[in-house]
């Protein structure tokens, strides 16, 4: 396969040299070297992916979900394969608010990449004392708020299913933050717009869409789940479909919102679908474990290919989908709306 | 000898029988891997699309220069499709990693308990004490289900490596599981005042048993873990490994993949 | 890889003989020929699988959609691939409830397998006219109620994700059907089992799980979506872990309620999943694109895999899944949630 | 000749250059793809796993007993891994598949025009008019980017059937789309009274050309499309074509591939 001749598709504008793409942009009030990062829980703190990539060239990533106290994660196994894509439950171990900001954060300050740090707490008073410790530590470019985790016990999963909750968590933290904060989402939510909508009301910055979709395996041998949990947290493209339509409806509702894509890009040409799709930036996640330098590569994919299609800065592909024309003779008088 | 991912190519692929196959891959250039210690392992990734996303650990059987071989069986997605490459066909290997045996000692007789696919590291392991004129201080203790469930013996023999065999349908060796001949060797070792200390690598149910006849023997016992992994390197902590200690678990691609029977938080 | 020796695991159970598994079995009220079904909008109205396979060894069949009034269908294009999936948006075209009747009913009804009629409409007044239409037809097993359709105009969505709502048309269907009435729930409802609650209180004879997933895709040199209708419905493999998760949370909450699985289903091995997952049958989708035969091999996979695992009729495979043992040192002691 | 679904392994896989292949599949026994029409095809799919779920469509370009083959391009993931195929490989088939051309007429000249992969049905219906002696009544319009764009022509030289070329780059005939030369073709038709249809497979842009002309010129103009197609056989409802009439859409896999010009909703 690798070895077959690229033959391109009809190019919209003459192309452009690659050299020529600037992949500096803008995401809210922050300047990106590119749009592409890597994503919570599959960069841990960046040190092990200094041997296999120049992690300068990453626009920024998002380290492991921090809590104020360490963790242990879950029992085992903790991961399995699904086709094209994986289950995982980690349970959010970390080295805790201290250990990080001590013994992880002078490496990244270093780096010159945007910095985000995601974390969670169990409760209100835990994400607070988080948003307090990390948004005012030197060299954090942004708090990415993980609301998505369907694990917490004490009412957890309300924070990233019912709206007034999230609204609530996101401006108690906003307010005791000297970072922005960013709010990832849960596509396990039923309305991804609403939920987009009550923390950009709370003052979020903008959106990281989509954390990991609960799911299952069994292991039909010895009649157990193949995670030790018996639900995990799905990634990989398998889910990129899903993330793709939930950035696009949340980029068409709330146009403005900045919005941090992900689910699944293996590819740059996965990665300016999300940007086409709305996203300002996107996230790079399952696709590290094979291959650490996943990132350096898609990022060279993406300037080919925005050279190819005559896309010169990022914001000439960002939201840039165009709708179908519905004068088209392909086309009956009412489209819009999709049934299966 | 820092881990690396590089491409290479399928040099040979054997088959063994049984569904085991030798996989020989070749790269453009020396690699990192030729360092690797017995234990050690590599990830491996076909060029198979996005089907499946995350590449496999094996342990290094051996590897020189541009070469490097493992020992796989047919099982799963991946082995299966490995088992069918064919020369020229390429895959993306990242590796050496973990930390593997301790180097064969003149003063302590090795005694290799191997099942199944766990060969390879022992197998690496009476390869680099032959070679140092220590072929004496190695004994391997090799189980399956079969016949067909044993290879590489020759190798074994050829380095003057005593082996004992256990097949669980008899037609081979002793009857039985491979851990039934260990304890006696344990106890004959305390009678002669021998030192000895246990390598293991094999399925789980087996390396439960070593583990507590290595305990129940007070001998150093190090057991080489096939935990799921899905990077290697110590990114996605989905291949923790239960221990003793402050912290419930360690990492079986960073501090392992060899652990010392103590630590671990098994039955 | 088609050559390759099958090694198989340890057997829980010394093997039977694979022609001494009875796969004929219970559902709700029905005795079905075996748990294995075709799904609905990828079998049609059964004609053209004739010609390459034997339809007596289906469990039995669902039909398209169907609508008091025949239905054109969507603008296209309507389907593309995605990783280990499809897309598709063809509009729920179909024949109507009449031609329905005259037409293809009495094909099916001629085969002796389990004929479910998946049906739908656009408002109260048509799903109920569907319901008695159909519900009242000879040869009419199953009325299998779709109320996930995503893109019905007036307040259709809050079919299949409002409980309330789906419980009053429950109702009103399953008071004016003579036969059955299983409901098919979407997997974009936020809390699938409120969902599957509602329906079956309101007399629902079981559940559908899962119809597809809202997604999209992009093709970056045209800029448009891959479905002129923006948005489709996943199917296939990739969707299959969200499934097993939603049967086995459904399964869980509700013992008793019988739970018809799908999603990505290709094998036999993924259909014992479903079961062990707590599905009392099977259906099988996308597959049958592929392969007209998928579920004639499928059934045959199953009765080997089931006899090798030594179980003996389906009964004894559904819900079996055991849970991870928690005093195995293996477990830390706080187990039982997942997080990523 | 209804449909089957059979195994077949590739026999050979020939690269023409451009990215273009042909590919011929060897069954067990004769299948009954070799009764297939000109704009006849078959659904392709190999043995890569759950990534790629769905067959590809491929019109038959030649079939005979156990033997058939096709000519693709590589371009998407399909036809990329169709490409890298060797010898020896499954394939699954299913076929023949859809209503293909109208037999050669001795009193009707057929113009195919041909753009792309468009070729095999054109191809075909031109070997058949060859072998019935009606070679005569058979001239090739063909268009591509480049000289790498047109592939097979030494067969349509060997069977005496004239051939008008169009590159967009010019290398090869006259430069620009091979629609150019239908026009001037199509009065020379009318003024000689001579009678002529056209038959015309390729890219869609090229088609509404096509069609445009012929129906302009008032000649039967039969159209091969390439609508996105999951099954092939009339099932999915995927492949909807749109058309004139009380319902707004055909089906391009059961109702086609080759539709009349009028019929169809276009532009
Ligand atoms: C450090 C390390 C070293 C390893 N070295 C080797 C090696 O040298 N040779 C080797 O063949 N494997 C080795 N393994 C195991 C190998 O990585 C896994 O078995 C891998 O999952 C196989 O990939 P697969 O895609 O074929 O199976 P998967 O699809 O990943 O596995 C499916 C399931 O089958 C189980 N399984 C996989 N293989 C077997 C088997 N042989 N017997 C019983 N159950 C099995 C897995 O646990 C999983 O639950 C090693 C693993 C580790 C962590
Ligand atoms: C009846 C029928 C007959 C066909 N006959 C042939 C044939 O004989 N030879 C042949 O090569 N193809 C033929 N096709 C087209 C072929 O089935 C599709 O192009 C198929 O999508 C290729 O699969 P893929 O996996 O490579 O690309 P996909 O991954 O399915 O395609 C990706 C995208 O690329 C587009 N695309 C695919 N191929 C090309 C191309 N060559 N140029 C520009 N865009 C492209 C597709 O429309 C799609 O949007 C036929 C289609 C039909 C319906
Ligand atoms: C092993 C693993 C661990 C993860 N840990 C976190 C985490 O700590 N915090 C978080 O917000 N997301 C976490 N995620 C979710 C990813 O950041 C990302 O949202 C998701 O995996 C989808 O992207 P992908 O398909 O590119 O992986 C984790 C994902 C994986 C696979
Ligand atoms: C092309 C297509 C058409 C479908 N049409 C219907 C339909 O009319 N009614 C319905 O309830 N489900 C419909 N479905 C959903 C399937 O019945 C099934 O729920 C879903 O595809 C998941 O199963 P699978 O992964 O095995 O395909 C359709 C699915 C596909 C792919
Ligand atoms: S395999 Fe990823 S941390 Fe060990
Ligand atoms: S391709 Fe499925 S109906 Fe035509």
């Amino acid at each position: 396969m690798s070895g077959a001749p690229r033959t391109s598709g009809p190019a919209l504008v003459p192309g452009l040299l690659p050299h020529t793409v600037e992949l500096g942009c803008e995401f809210g009030p922050l300047l990106l070297k590119s749009p592409l990062l890597a994503a919570s829980g599959c960069f841990a703190y960046g040190q092990q992916f200094a041997a296999f990539t120049d992690l300068r060239a990453l626009g920024g990533l998002s380290t492991k979900g921090i809590s104020p106290l360490p963790r242990h994660g879950n029992p085992l196994p903790r991961i399995c394969e699904t086709a094209a894509g994986m289950l995982n439950s980690i349970g959010l171990e970390n080295v805790g608010v201290e250990a990080f900001v001590r013994d992880k954060l002078p490496f990244l300050r270093d780096l010159g990449i945007s910095v985000w740090v995601n974390f969670f707490g169990t409760d209100f008073a835990t994400y607070i004392e988080c948003a307090r410790l990390l948004g005012g530590a030197p060299g954090v470019d942004v708090l990415e708020m993980n609301i998505s985790c369907p694990n917490i016990k004490q009412g957890g999963i309300e924070f990233g299913t019912v709206p007034e909750v999230a609204h609530r968590l996101t401006r108690a933290c906003v307010e005791v933050s000297g970072a922005p904060i960013v709010v990832k989402l849960t596509p396990n939510a039923g309305d991804i717009v609403g939920m987009a909508d009550a923390v950009r009301q709370a003052g979020a910055m903008g959106v990281s869409l989509i954390n990991t979709i609960t799911g299952m395996a069994i292991d039909v041998r010895s009649r157990r789940p193949r995670i030790a949990t018996t639900y995990g947290g799905l990634s990989g493209p398998a889910i990129k479909p899903i993330a793709l339509r939930m950035v696009h409806q949340v980029a068409t509702a709330l146009p403005g919102l900045p919005i941090c894509g992900m689910g699944g890009v293996l590819s740059g040409e996965d990665a300016l679908e999300f940007l086409m799709a709305g996203a300002g930036c996107v996230q790079i996640g399952t696709a590290n474990f094979a291959e650490p330098g996943a990132v350096q590569r898609i990022t060279a994919e993406l300037r080919a290919l925005m050279a190819e299609l005559g896309l010169r800065r990022v914001a000439d592909a960002v939201a840039s989908l165009r709708p179908w024309p519905l004068e088209a003779a392909y086309q009956t008088p009412a489209a819009g709306e999709f049934s299966t | 000898m820092t881990a690396a991912q590089f491409e290479a190519r399928v040099a040979a692929n054997t088959r063994l029988g049984g569904g085991y196959f030798s996989l020989e891959l070749e790269a453009e250039e020396p690699t990192p891997v030729a360092a690797a210690r017995p234990g050690q392992f590599v990830m491996l990734r076909g060029a198979w699309g996005r089907e499946l996303l995350n590449p496999r650990a094996f342990s290094v059987l051996h590897a020189e220069g541009k070469r490097l071989t493992i020992l796989a069986k047919a099982y799963g997605q991946g082995t299966r499709r490995m088992w069918a490459l064919r020369p020229g066909e390429p895959m993306t290997v990242t590796g050496p990693l973990g930390v593997g045996f301790p180097d064969p000692d003149p003063e302590i007789t090795d005694l290799l308990v191997a099942g199944g696919v766990g060969l390879p590291p022992l197998h690496m392991q009476a390869r680099v004490a032959a070679a140092a004129g220590l072929a004496g201080k190695q004994e391997l203790f090799y189980g399956g289900r079969d016949r067909e469930d044993l290879v590489l013996l020759a190798d074994f023999e050829r380095w003057g490596v005593a082996a004992t065999l256990a097949t669980e349908d008899g037609s081979v060796g002793v009857r039985g599981y491979v851990t039934t001949a260990l304890a006696p060797r344990l106890e004959q070792a305390r009678a002669a005042g021998e030192r000895v200390r246990v390598l293991s690598c094999g399925p789980t149910p087996m390396l439960v048993a070593v583990r507590q006849i290595g305990l129940a023997h007070e001998v150093q016992t190090l057991l080489c873990l096939e935990e799921n992994m899905a990077c290697g390197f110590g990114v996605c902590l989905g291949c923790a490994v239960p221990v003793h200690g402050v912290k419930p678990y360690r990492y079986c691609c960073t501090d392992g993949p060899v652990f010392d029977a103590r630590e671990l938080r098994w039955p």
